[in-house]
């Protein structure tokens, strides 16, 4: 599987970064800490999270509003969202491309972690480990594919998002699994080792990304 | 709480002088615009890109077959959504309390796209029609506003244009009261029917003594500039966006309060972008062209070439 | 210097006293970075210190930083000064100026410039800045800029045009055109 | 393309009128002066629009919850009443009319550079427009109608601004055009300042050549530099009025 | 390009416009620079413009247009009547019906217990109990902020919380500026003229009648002439003693006095008078408001007042009357 990830490609907004695997495309943009707009959302001992999430066509429904809290399950476990009490952390979410059917969020939700991911290193927000995402699929004989495209995902008994914590260049813990379908126990357990030897393999990528863009960035330390 | 970019007298007085030598900080004339970059989707249909310096915006055109409204059976269904996302810039927040400022430009900008590509009938709209008053195309441009660095209405308005002149919509055949649809490898699928391209272009006002200098009097020493940048649009004292095509024909002309401008400098204003509007549809149709070109499959060029080399 | 990203992991000499820098977080002996940047391990005498520098666009104001900011409003006797657009603003008091008193307040008025020093970070209060000498009390440089044109620059560079100059950390340099 | 012939070749419009000739113009101030500080009541034809202008006061009701008062000037708030019955569709109209709420901004941009800001600071103005019949003209008529009530609100404005429409039938320009006409025909709206040739508003969102414009416009200054006349008029004859007995 | 239209034929714009200098928005006054720019107009290039409808009003060498209508804009020793919108830091925010609120500082009113006595904590937290959200209150403009905002105290006998009455609100520009704007009226019934329009009627005190009643008729022989002239703060107050003996809580008191009908009766038809004098714009002072309540007993039942053409000729008969006298 290829990835493409393009490391601050926008100027208005503190870290952002877009994320291309296959068929799907997403942009993500951090935005933080600033100062809350509501004073709702002023939280007294950490940063309050705000996160927006757009499809690639038409208005965000019900469908963003879930992914937006998906999004907002796994994150307060990755930042440090008490070294900023009182402040607000917005994190902008365009899908560009799909890349699978109308009815699953799978890849897309996938892009989004890895994309929020990327931008938030470049945002400089304090983070307790790197993570990534993964998502795998299993199809009617049984047999569980990773990354997954749009007609194995149509063809597939249940799929599942899958988000390590990564430390020491190793898989960690399991921060997320989200699993739809019908499967068993077992087969979980087998998602699950795939997705770690995954995202094993593929954040050697990431970080390839991350560490050019920091030395882009001191470019006169060369 | 209203958030705003905080920008320094220092830089305001900088930026002023600086106008007033005929100078902008990016090095261009005032009346002179930043170049645009436009580039379409290979791999899919009615999908552009567009960026006017660090300003970009994408386009992503989609239809699908619905019923028409029912007092008007023999039009298709356009629409436009033009929501703002963060995503471009903080200034832009979500969720925004009517009558603060940013909705209130979010609203304008809604509605100039809005006026100048739907009203001004850019896109036919009784070529949508199917079935009268039971079957039609609905066509909606979403436009993704990516990074801010003014200016989002000219350019949104390309990026409509250019998606919309991208798009093709799946071919079909009608069959009694059901309608066929043909895959992209069975038939090719059709274009649109565009009948003009709306183009807009904003002019920034600026008054370099005083706001109040020109209200009487005939000094006409207002300083007018086409294409502001961020810190040039939040420093304005005035806007107006007219849009035209390259019949010459004024589709929209908005000039909302801001500084009391006079006739013959609108007329100028107007003759400028006249002059704009040729080289942009240009551009505009090189980008199509040469896309379309490249999407032709091999044993069609083939076939060109050979009937070049006869004629 | 290498390149590290949150989760990499590595032991801090025991025994000796460790000096943590920015971007830093511990457990035990261990410590990891909170963001992507190069680690930077130095010994000063006893002592040897550790931070990752690391590149961001916004500023986290520092205490002993020379910042320059825009006043976008006063309350009470309290100035309100944006360092970074859309930011919590930080506050410089009508009595942080040299030979400022009740009846000597000085006259700023919203948009104005002031080149200013961090007097305290606290993320619980607001930060405070102010604009004179701490040690002497004297006007060392600071206060209200005239003319010229303010630019922002990445704060890396930032700090890597100071360094060369022996001074710490502004987030935007104040230049005359 | 019209079934009506809206200019006959004898020159005459469709209500009688010739080509540069304004509608009736009636107007009034002080038409409430217990509901508010400004009030007035402007008829062009058959369109007739009223306004109450209250303030400049600390505590706005219009105001949005959140928005600050503004040291530098006034927060203006414009609510536009467009009951069904003012016009001939009878129509209900969403509460969120982008049309409707596009105008509103568009004359509070308007009026702000109107409004003598320096001398109202940290004071808000509430606008409220109730459009009693509706014949073309809408933007124009609003627009007269919150000039006249927030001099009679006694507040500070640098000039008059006066509205007109005109629109172009064929090659002939139209001035101040009913419903029948802008149904049919493009148009622009422009507002003039004063007796100056200085523009504060267009609005134009139909189709035009460009080369007509330059009539349009300068056949709509004459229009309104007039429409100013008869304001000013009413001004005078009401401000004297008021202080007949004081 | 000829531009006919149908215009009613122009009044005799003459007449208002050669006497009072009539002036409206954007119309140059004077393009001599030496002139002083007050009030109501602006400046641009050497030129004065107006920028509201109104007169121009020159006094030496200060040049200001006073517009027809508009809000109340305090000056200092101003009397007015106010209401209480919000109780805040040691001040009350008092609607006057100007353009900005007015407030009133805990130190500018006088607490139970006496003149001398210093201002505590518990003062500052019990401040909704002198004055709360609601209340009425009349006092002075002690001086202005440098936006136009007054600043007002009520460290006088004769001002303070309202009670046994009813409020009137009439356009601030017909209240005409005297020496003194608490009157003793006939009928047994007092009011407040607040200069910034807003009035209070009500039922006048035993205690002060007589006092009132010896200061009015002394200021009633000097209401026509204008009032300027110098001011003194607590001009016409009462002497001290007698101030330590008053100020108990009864001062801030929010029972009414049983009032008798009769009383009821002649508050509300005063109340008539003035909203006709409001109606028909004639400058209200207290000569004006007798005889309109003279006037008005002639029309009998008090109800009948609420109708708008009796307040109308009303209005007529008191002009119509001053205009006899005047002759006569």
């Amino acid at each position: 599987m290829s990835i493409i990830v393009d490391n601050d490609p926008l100027d208005q907004v503190d870290g952002s970064a877009s994320f291309e695997f296959g068929a799907t495309k997403v942009m993500s943009s951090v935005t933080g800490p600033i100062e809350s707009a509501r004073p709702r959302n002023e939280l007294p001992t950490k940063a309050y999270l705000d996160i927006n999430i757009r499809p690639s066509s038409g208005v965000p429904s019900t469908r963003e509003t879930l992914l937006e809290h998906k999004l907002g399950q796994l994150l307060p476990a990755v930042i440090n969202l008490d070294q900023y009490p009182r402040q607000t952390i917005q994190i902008a979410v365009q899908v560009l491309k799909n890349g699978e059917p109308k009815d699953y969020t799978a890849r897309q939700l996938v892009a989004i972690i890895n994309s929020v991911f990327v931008a938030l290193i470049n945002s400089g927000i304090s983070l307790k480990s790197s993570f990534m995402a993964t998502c795998c699929s299993i199809n009617t004989k049984g047999e569980i594919k990773t990354s997954p495209t749009s007609s194995d995902l149509a063809n597939s008994v249940s799929h599942f998002v899958v988000v390590y914590s990564i430390k020491d260049q190793q898989v960690d813990n399991l921060l997320f699994c989200d699993g739809l379908g019908t499967f068993k126990q077992k087969q979980l357990f087998d998602v699950l080792d795939h997705a770690a030897s995954e995202i094993h393999l593929s954040f050697q990528h990431i970080r390839q990304v991350i560490s050019s863009h920091v030395s882009h960035n001191y470019i006169w330390k060369a | 709480m209203v958030r705003d970019y905080d920008i320094s007298n220092n830089e305001k007085q900088f930026v002023l002088a600086a106008l007033e030598q005929n100078i902008r900080l990016d090095g261009r004339k005032l009346l002179q615009m930043r170049d645009v970059h436009i580039s379409v989707s290979r791999d899919e249909y009615g999908y552009a890109e567009v960026s006017l310096g660090k300003t970009k915006v994408a386009c992503r055109v989609t239809a699908e077959i619905t019923k028409p409204y029912e007092d008007r059976p023999f039009d298709g269904i356009f629409q436009i959504s033009t929501d703002i996302s963060p995503i471009c810039s903080p200034f832009f927040e979500s969720g925004l309390t009517t009558g603060s400022k940013q909705s209130n430009d979010e609203i304008l900008i809604s509605r100039l796209i809005e006026k100048a590509v739907r009203r001004s009938g850019a896109l036919d709209l009784e070529s949508l029609c199917i079935i009268a008053g039971s079957k039609c195309w609905a066509v909606r441009a979403d436009l993704q506003f990516l990074n801010y660095d003014g200016n989002f209405i000219d350019i949104s308005s390309i990026a409509v244009m250019v998606a919309l002149l991208h798009f093709r919509k799946p071919d079909m055949e009608i069959d009694g009261n059901n309608v066929i649809l043909f895959d992209e490898d069975q038939r090719n699928p059709v274009p649109l029917s565009i009948l003009h391209i709306p183009l807009c272009f904003t002019f920034q006002f600026y008054n370099p003594n005083d706001d109040e200098e020109n209200i009487k009097g005939n000094l006409n020493n207002e300083l007018i500039l086409l294409d502001a940048n961020l810190l040039e649009e939040r420093l304005s004292l005035g806007s107006m966006t007219l849009t035209i095509n390259k019949n010459k024909e004024l589709c929209q002309m908005v000039k909302c309060g801001g500084l009391n401008i006079d006739a013959s400098m609108i007329m100028n204003c107007c003759q400028h972008a006249s002059n704009l509007v040729d080289d942009l549809t240009r551009k505009i149709n090189d980008v199509i062209k040469k896309d379309s070109e490249l999407r032709k499959n091999p044993v069609e060029k083939e076939l060109q070439v050979v009937n070049q080399r006869e004629t | 210097m290498s390149i590290v990203i949150p989760g990499d992991q590595f032991t801090l000499e025991t025994g000796s006293e460790v000096v943590l820098g920015p971007n830093l977080q511990t457990s035990d002996s261990t410590a990891s970075p909170t963001t992507a940047g190069y680690l930077v391990q130095t010994q000063a005498g006893s002592s040897s210190l550790a931070y990752v520098e690391a590149d961001s666009k916004r500023y986290m104001p520092a205490a002993q930083d020379f910042v320059v900011g825009t006043i976008v409003g006063s309350f009470g006797e309290f100035y309100r000064v944006s360092l970074t657009n859309f930011s919590t603003p930080a506050v410089l008091g009508f009595y942080a100026f040299p030979n400022a008193s009740k009846k000597n307040r000085p006259r700023l008025k919203t948009g104005d410039l002031v080149y200013a020093r961090v007097a305290s970070v606290d993320p619980d209060l607001d930060v405070e800045l102010e604009c004179f000498d701490a040690t002497t009390g004297k006007e060392g440089g600071f206060g209200h800029l005239e003319g010229g044109f303010l630019f922002e620059v990445r704060l890396a560079y930032a700090r890597y045009l100071l360094r060369h100059q022996d001074a710490p950390t502004p987030y935007k340099t104040p230049s005359n055109v | 393309m019209s079934r009506l012939e809206l200019y006959s070749p004898e020159g005459l419009r469709v209500d009688g009128r010739r080509w540069n000739e304004l509608r009736r113009f009636e107007c009034q101030i002080n038409t409430h002066p217990n509901a508010a500080d400004g009030s007035s009541y402007v008829q062009q034809g058959n369109s007739k629009v009223l306004c109450l202008v209250k303030g400049p006061m600390e505590h706005g009701a219009n105001l949005a919850a959140g928005t600050k008062l503004d040291p530098n000037g006034p927060v203006l708030s414009l609510n536009i009443n467009y009951p069904p019955f003012a016009s001939n569709e009878r129509k209900k109209r969403p509460k969120n009319d982008r049309r409707l709420q596009e105008i509103s901004i568009i004359l509070k941009r308007c009026f702000m550079k109107t409004i003598v800001l320096k001398n109202y600071s940290r004071t808000a103005i509430d606008i409220n427009l109730t459009v009693l019949a509706m014949d073309g003209g809408l933007l124009a008529c609003f627009c007269n109608a919150i000039t006249l009530a927030l001099i009679d609100a006694g507040i500070s404005l640098y000039d008059y601004v006066s509205a007109v429409s005109v629109g172009l039938y064929d090659q002939t320009p139209l001035l101040d055009m009913n419903a029948l006409e802008e149904n049919d025909l493009s148009f622009v709206t422009i507002g003039v300042v004063g007796d100056s040739d200085k523009l504060n508003l267009t609005l134009c969102e139909d189709k035009l050549p460009l080369d007509k414009l330059e009539r349009l416009i300068s056949l709509g200054i004459e229009g309104c530099h007039r429409l100013k006349e008869l304001m000013d008029l009413q001004v005078r004859v009401a401000g004297g009025q008021l202080q007949e007995r004081q | 390009m000829i531009i006919s239209i149908s215009v009613p034929s122009k009044p005799e714009a003459s007449d208002t416009k050669a006497g009072s200098s009539v002036v409206t928005p954007g119309e140059l006054i004077t393009d001599d620079p030496t002139w002083m720019r007050g009030h109501g107009t602006y400046f641009l290039n050497d030129k004065t413009y107006s920028s509201v409808a109104g007169t121009v009003l020159k006094v030496n060498k200060l040049l200001s247009v006073v517009p027809f209508k508009g809000r109340y804009s305090p000056e200092t020793g101003d009397h007015l009547v106010g209401r209480i919108i919000d109780v805040g830091q040691k001040r009350w925010k008092v609607d006057i019906g100007g353009e900005h609120d007015a407030v009133l500082m805990l130190g500018s009113v006088n607490l139970p217990g006496g003149i001398l006595r210093r201002k505590s904590e518990s003062d500052e937290l019990q401040m909704r109990n002198f004055l709360k959200e609601g209340d009425l209150l009349n006092a002075e403009v002690q001086s202005l902020f440098s936006d136009g905002s007054a600043s007002l105290h009520t460290r006088s006998l004769k001002y303070g919380k309202l009670r046994n009455g009813v409020f009137v609100a009439v356009p601030s520009k017909l209240i005409v500026r005297a020496k003194n704007h608490s009157h003793d009226l006939p009928g047994n019934v007092s009011i407040i003229l607040g200069v910034n329009g807003y009035c209070w009627i009500y039922k006048t005190p035993l205690s002060s009648a007589a006092d009132h009643s010896a200061s009015t008729a002394k200021t009633n022989a000097e209401l026509s002439s204008a009032a300027s002239g110098n001011y003194q703060p607590g001009q016409g107050s009462v002497s001290i003693t007698r101030l330590e003996q008053e100020s108990s809580w009864d001062i801030y008191s929010d029972k009414n006095d049983a009032l008798s009908a009769s009383i009821k009766d002649t508050i509300s038809r005063y109340k008539n008078c003035l909203l006709s004098l409001s109606q028909c714009n004639i400058g209200i002072n207290e000569i004006r408001l007798v005889r309109a309540y003279e006037i008005s007993l002639g029309y009998g039942d008090t109800n009948l007042l609420f109708r708008e053409e009796v307040r109308q000729s009303i209005g007529e008969d008191v002009i119509a009357q001053e205009k006899m006298r005047g002759a006569g």
